[in-house]
């Protein structure tokens, strides 16, 4: 059981939330949903559409193709038409063909703003999916805290006036239902379940809905929330509370991390724990800035002058974003290192219903100084981590420092004490690599002798590619340090490997090749779109 | 030991300004600072944060905690800090180079939103650690290894822009007067709000000013009004930072009180119920 | 015949210019000269040195090991002691052994400044190695035109009072005189034969130097110079420049490199032609700023949001300085794209002697628009490279635009267009492999089935230490893209290559191995110093 | 073809911003510069650089040169532009998060050089293209999508700050007032020096402020004499960008002559003779 919906219109038109109050509703049915959403850079006019798909099974991505267009204007339908399945139903305002409801009229008859248009939409789309008024209602009630009872009124005379009959009934589901998230509140729980105490970020698509979610919550999730002058004041204002004890996260795209690089390479020197969350767009630079890519590996992976161990995680949906981001605190603080947690557009801003796995995330924790002798900020640990202690503790006196340093954090210029420092530092690295090249963090499913290998949010169409042809699927979560044994173990047997990612020159590939593995066939898209299941199925297929 | 023995506030770090530089005349004024709060038991709720300079070196020499941080980026850190653990006192050293070049929005923010922390600026005019070239507060003219013509610009006028800028804490002190610099620090410190301290640092390597200053400057009167602001304004305005001037006025000029940036964004730290919280949102 | 001269003292003696004065002085005998420098971040005190090599035939490293040692203090005595050859010579003050004479009285009574000790200090030099007086005096009248004559006193009374007769004679050599250069001053003589009109840089060591020549020389030479506030604005404005038609270069090391880095993205999107001298030093952060490291390669190759290609190079003395910032302005224009000169602090600021091949190198030259029709900034041309008009041209309307665009440059969010830029620029890296990835960007000498590979400022010493052990010597000079075709042929029947590198992670030899080369030994230094000659033998001799 | 047929200052691409938006007022007094500059047959010396933003679309919308730089950079870029091509006038189109947030440092620095460049910033007191943050004019208590229960900061008055900064020319105009906002715009290109203009930009999604300053925008008298710093200052502290305000006054606030930086630093280019070079330094 399956549905796929189409919501299109103008920026403006609440494209977005009627995506939502309707992949929430059918969430609470005990569906599966996801929600892709396509919008230009400008905030109204313009082409935006959503397609919500609904399913008994777990999804993460969405068809080309769907069963339900609902048109909030006339270039919805142009553009989209092609999409509709045979049987598939047409709803509307003034259509030739199909369901037509005068939104228009109902929204003016009340005097509410045009917006609530999409309120209407979505009344009519449930009574032709055979949705009891009721249970619509206490949807909208839920959804809709602001001006509840003119939406409930526009709701409700859009519901009566739909006519046609029953499209397709859609049963409750028997299953537990799940919560829904976008991706970027699923980073931001994450990173709060692990006990997260400040967030810093200047906004920047598609990474401000991060800002936007702490922002409004902050207070009940007891977190700290920051919108600085640019995203160095970010990124150092973070730096600065992590040295005074406050678990710390920014969160940017590519251009805004771009300029946090300076202190990136400062976090490996002074080795203060930080994450950072980098969400790709197309580029170079501006690009097109509300669109996906998977662009950036390289960037992330070597930014920052000179050499410091670092760790980069990738989630293809939103539980592995909850997951990632609590784990990447837990990676910083446990190692004093940054780490960076790389979306993409399509992790951050599709939504997905998930169950997040509240208890089985790492809560952080550190090496925290015994007391006792004298503090070393940079105690020459033998597994290379030292103790810390912070601003305040009367018994320590707490130096970091940009400038390579001695054990106290006093400035050096000798040869032998900037050699040991840097093979402290780098200790450190066999230990995430003995932690991180492991099974845990390379996912694989399947058996077949063909492997079709992904990383962040190809995951979506990839893995149900994958089983249905019965194929082996491969995702490492972590890319570095890179996972070339769990990998290869997750490969074992495989007789071909397909890569597929959206990018132009294959940073996967690339870094396969670099460890070893070969890679039989590559399958790019550089267009700034996702891949649809469909799209991707029939690249593949036959590989 | 980072302490030394003799002088427990002080570091082993060697001291590498340059003979006669007025970063030492600093480092008296700050550790006379340092040594009240000692006396009181506060100095480890103290933290220095330094930009990277001539100037920067100061935090080496003093055994209390630091964050020597990078080129311009003095503010940040400081807030980062203050916003983590608003009991802590922190006090920003920048070069002139740092706070009013590399890093000067930071500046212009600090003073904006009245974050709570002290800044001082080793102001000598040139970028030292570099060797000599040219800064915002050089003279027009002024002959360093990038501009062996003369400085093009007009320097700028620190006072008056954070004055323009809504800072609570406006004062300039003089690396040849620790004893009244020590008196501008602590008062900066126990100024609830952004205190901004220029401090005019003769760099001895670079851009001699000793005796330019040392023939100019003046406190400002017992009778100034340091809440007044078109006084502040009109003393700030009697040296534009060239090498001309008649007096160089130091000392407060201006002092008044502000909602704290922290009290309005800072939430305290809590155990989120997140079970409840996407009950509540997200289902 | 070779000579090794050590100069030690504290900052602000003028150690540096005293090992400046003794090569300039040699090289004019037709000695082939290098000249290393160690100095501490500071001003005054601390301690520095200068070892000047000086040979009969082209050298671009120093020895550990010195005939002389020169002491302006008795901490360069006990401190390098260690380096004096038997029968080795010392030279300073109150000494118990060795020759002393009294330059502090000298200049005291002359009532000179301080460091005037060191035209002193280089008077008795001169008089112990057999130069004449006169010839002496029409050094120090050239190269000291401030207060000549209180010099030249001084250095007349030092050279009289210093006894002990002659230590050894230095023939002139009859081989012509080369001139010598700081590597700094190279590159920035190599952009401005190759037409460089703009130079925009914020100081940071150890790229300060270039912007110090060009801002005393800019009248000189044709070259606007500025310091402006920040790295920032130091790219941004040279992009503009270039936009408008100026050959523009900015130059740092890598924490000014790392605020340059969103822009270097938006030169791969808007396609402008620039140049970024990179000059490298000890990281993490503000590191070990006055030393020496090749640990920015990964980040200058992959910087960036997004992808695009780019050019990075990577000289080893000052004719290939020369050389490749002359390239590197060629290569930007010809291609429109970014191009980084990776430097570092042994060869930036190391003193060489060379003849510049001042014919040899190419003038900047790129496809102008031919007029007719309507102009397109971004027309897409088969090789990927369209025509450049300017701002100011009566029949172009010249838009360059950050975001994707159209062939006009007006924004776009096509998908097809958003491919089709994406490829149009990309093909300009198949060209830049053609060219790039041949025998001429790989040095190569020597035969032997042991190869020595190295990079950058490791070449000093690798390739007297590849001559010495008849290895095969083999460096490229770009490294991307990465010249993998020139690398294998360059390597052919070698049975075991050997990678030296001055950084803790082995850049080039991740490079080699992910290229399909294999690799039997890295030798890594990663303590801020350079090798020197005898350190680099020990080390690979008997691998 | 890259402009209309119909319309040759306007290209094809499609306008998307909000019907309503303060930038349609802009567009057209823009338009009414272009048109004088077309009709002198200048156009083609005439250069805008835009940030990125809602403000920035303007230049994919002129048929003109055009550099659509990133964030927070329009005077950098500007800056380069003039110094290669001094014989072009180059045309700044900054929105208030680009021009008073991320690249403030540089509108101080521009300032501070008198660079020869005009600057519009379409200051709608918000962060319109990412959808409605407080930006550093908004006023105190403004709830934007990062600030929901208020923004924690006074607003900065960009007036006063370029005036600390040495600006040689300090406007403000209205977006509801194009024909007014036209003149301006011409003055400023016609400053030999920078010209900074503030504009008054209603942001009708995020910001609808066309009620506000309908009722309060005011031409300066025309008595107001602008070489006046004093006279200048107290204009523009008459308003301090909050939500109250008694009048709001338009027009140049500020204007006098001062040498222009270009002319003491650039240096025209020419063929150098490198042997000469070498042989008198190098040799
Ligand atoms: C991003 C960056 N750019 C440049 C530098 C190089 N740098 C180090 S110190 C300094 C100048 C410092 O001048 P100032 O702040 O006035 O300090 P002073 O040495 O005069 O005390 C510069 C430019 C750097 N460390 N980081
Ligand atoms: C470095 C960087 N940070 C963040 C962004 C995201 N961004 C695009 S436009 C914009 C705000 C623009 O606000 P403003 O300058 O006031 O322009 P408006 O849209 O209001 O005209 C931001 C933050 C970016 N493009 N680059
Ligand atoms: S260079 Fe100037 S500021 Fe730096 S230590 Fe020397 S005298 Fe002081
Ligand atoms: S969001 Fe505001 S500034 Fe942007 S186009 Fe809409 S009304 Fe104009
Ligand atoms: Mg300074
Ligand atoms: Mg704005």
């Amino acid at each position: 059981m399956e549905l796929n919906v189409l919501f299109g219109g103008r920026a403006g038109d609440g494209i977005r939330q009627l995506g939502q109050l309707w992949a929430r509703l059918l969430a609470r049915r005990g569906y599966r949903v996801f929600l892709y959403d396509d919008y230009p850079s400008l905030i109204r006019g313009g082409h935006n559409f959503t397609v919500v798909r609904a399913s008994e099974l777990p999804v993460s991505s969405h068809r080309e193709r769907v069963e339900i267009l609902v048109a909030l204007n006339s270039e919805a339908l142009e553009r989209h038409r092609w999409r509709l399945e045979k049987e598939g139903l047409i709803l509307g305002e003034d259509l030739e063909a199909g369901v037509s409801v005068p939104w228009k009229e109902i929204v003016k008859e009340e005097r509410a703003p045009a917006i609530m248009r999409n309120t209407a939409a979505l009344a009519s789309l449930a009574r032709l999916l055979d949705i009891p008024w009721e249970e619509l209602e206490g949807h909208l009630r839920r959804d809709l805290p602001k001006e509840t009872e003119l939406n409930l009124k526009i709701a409700h005379r859009s519901y009566q006036k739909t006519s046609g009959g029953v499209f397709r009934s859609l049963p409750v589901l028997s299953q537990e239902p799940w919560p829904t998230f976008f991706g970027n509140e699923a980073l931001a729980l994450g990173a709060v379940a692990a006990g997260l105490k400040l967030y810093v970020a200047y906004p920047m698509t598609p990474a401000s809905s991060i800002l936007h979610y702490l922002a409004l919550h902050g207070e009940t999730l007891g977190v700290t929330t920051i919108h600085p002058e640019n995203e160095i004041a970010a990124i150092l204002c973070a730096l600065g509370a992590s040295y005074a004890g406050w678990p710390s996260m920014v969160g940017t795209s590519g251009g805004g991390f771009a300029l946090m690089v300076e202190a990136l390479s400062l976090a490996g020197q002074a080795e203060l724990p930080i994450v950072i969350i980098e969400c790709q767009r197309p580029g170079p630079s501006t690009g097109v800035p509300t669109y996906t890519m998977q662009g950036d590996l390289d960037f992330v992976a070597s930014a920052g002058h000179g050499e410091f161990p670092r760790v980069v995680l990738a989630p293809g949906e939103a539980e592995e974003a909850f997951r990632l981001s609590a784990w990447a605190l837990y990676l910083a603080w446990k190692f004093q290192i940054p780490v960076l947690v790389l979306s993409d557009k399509q992790v951050s801003e599709s939504l997905f219903t998930t169950k997040l796995p509240l208890d089985e995330v790492p809560r952080l924790e550190f090496k925290a100084w015994a007391g006792g002798g004298e503090y070393q900020r940079y105690a020459l640990a033998p597994d290379g981590i030292s103790p810390l202690a912070f601003p305040g503790d009367p018994q320590a006196v707490v130096k970091v420092n940009s400038y390579e340093h001695d054990p106290y954090g006093i400035t050096t210029e000798e040869p032998e004490l900037i050699a040991q420092m840097q093979e402290k530092r780098f200790r450190k690295l066999s230990l995430l690599k003995d932690l991180l090249d492991a099974p845990a963090w390379v996912k694989a499913e399947g058996e077949g002798e063909t492997a079709l290998v992904v990383w962040g949010s190809t995951r979506g169409p990839a893995w149900e590619v994958a089983r249905a042809l019965g194929w082996r699927y491969v995702q490492p979560l972590v890319l570095e340090p890179f996972p070339e044994r769990a990998l290869k173990a997750a490969l074992e047997g495989v007789k071909k490997v397909i890569v597929a990612e959206t990018n132009f020159t294959g940073a996967l590939v690339r870094r396969l090749k670099a460890h070893g593995i070969q890679v039989d066939h590559q399958v790019l898209k550089y267009d700034g779109r996702p891949f649809s299941l469909e799209e991707l199925e029939g690249k593949v297929r036959g590989l | 030991m980072l302490a030394r023995a003799k002088d427990p506030l002080s570091t082993y770090a060697e001291i590498t300004w340059c003979p006669g530089c007025g970063n030492f005349g600093l480092l008296t004024a700050l550790k006379k600072v340092l040594k009240g709060w000692q006396e009181e038991g506060a100095l480890s709720r103290l933290v220095l944060v330094s930009g990277i300079g001539c100037h920067a070196k100061i935090v080496d020499y003093v055994a209390v905690n630091s964050f020597y941080a990078i080129h311009g980026r003095v503010l940040p850190v400081a807030w980062g800090i203050k916003m983590a653990r608003p009991e802590l006192t922190v006090l920003g050293h920048a070069g002139d180079g740092d706070a009013y070049g590399e890093g000067l929005a930071h500046l212009i923010f600090a003073a904006k939103r009245n974050l709570n922390l002290t800044l001082v600026v080793h102001n000598n005019s040139v970028y030292g650690l570099t060797t000599g070239q040219f800064t915002p507060t050089s003279p027009k003219g002024f002959k360093g290894r990038s501009t062996p013509k003369g400085s093009p610009e007009t320097p700028i006028n620190p006072l008056e822009l954070m004055l323009a800028s809504g800072a609570t804490f406006v004062a300039r002190g003089y690396a040849g007067r620790p004893a009244h610099l020590a008196t501008l620090i602590e008062a900066g410190l126990r100024h609830p709000g952004f205190a901004f301290i220029d401090v005019l640092q003769p760099c001895y390597t670079f851009f001699n000013t000793y005796d330019f200053f040392n023939a100019r400057v003046k406190e400002l009167p017992p009778g100034h009004d340091p809440t007044d602001f078109e006084a502040a304004l009109r003393w700030a305005l009697k040296w534009d930072y060239s090498q001309e001037a008649q007096e160089i006025p130091l000392g407060i000029f201006y002092q008044v009180s502000k909602p704290l940036y922290e009290d309005l964004v800072r939430v305290s730290p809590k155990e989120p119920d997140l079970e409840e919280h996407i009950k509540r949102l997200h289902s």
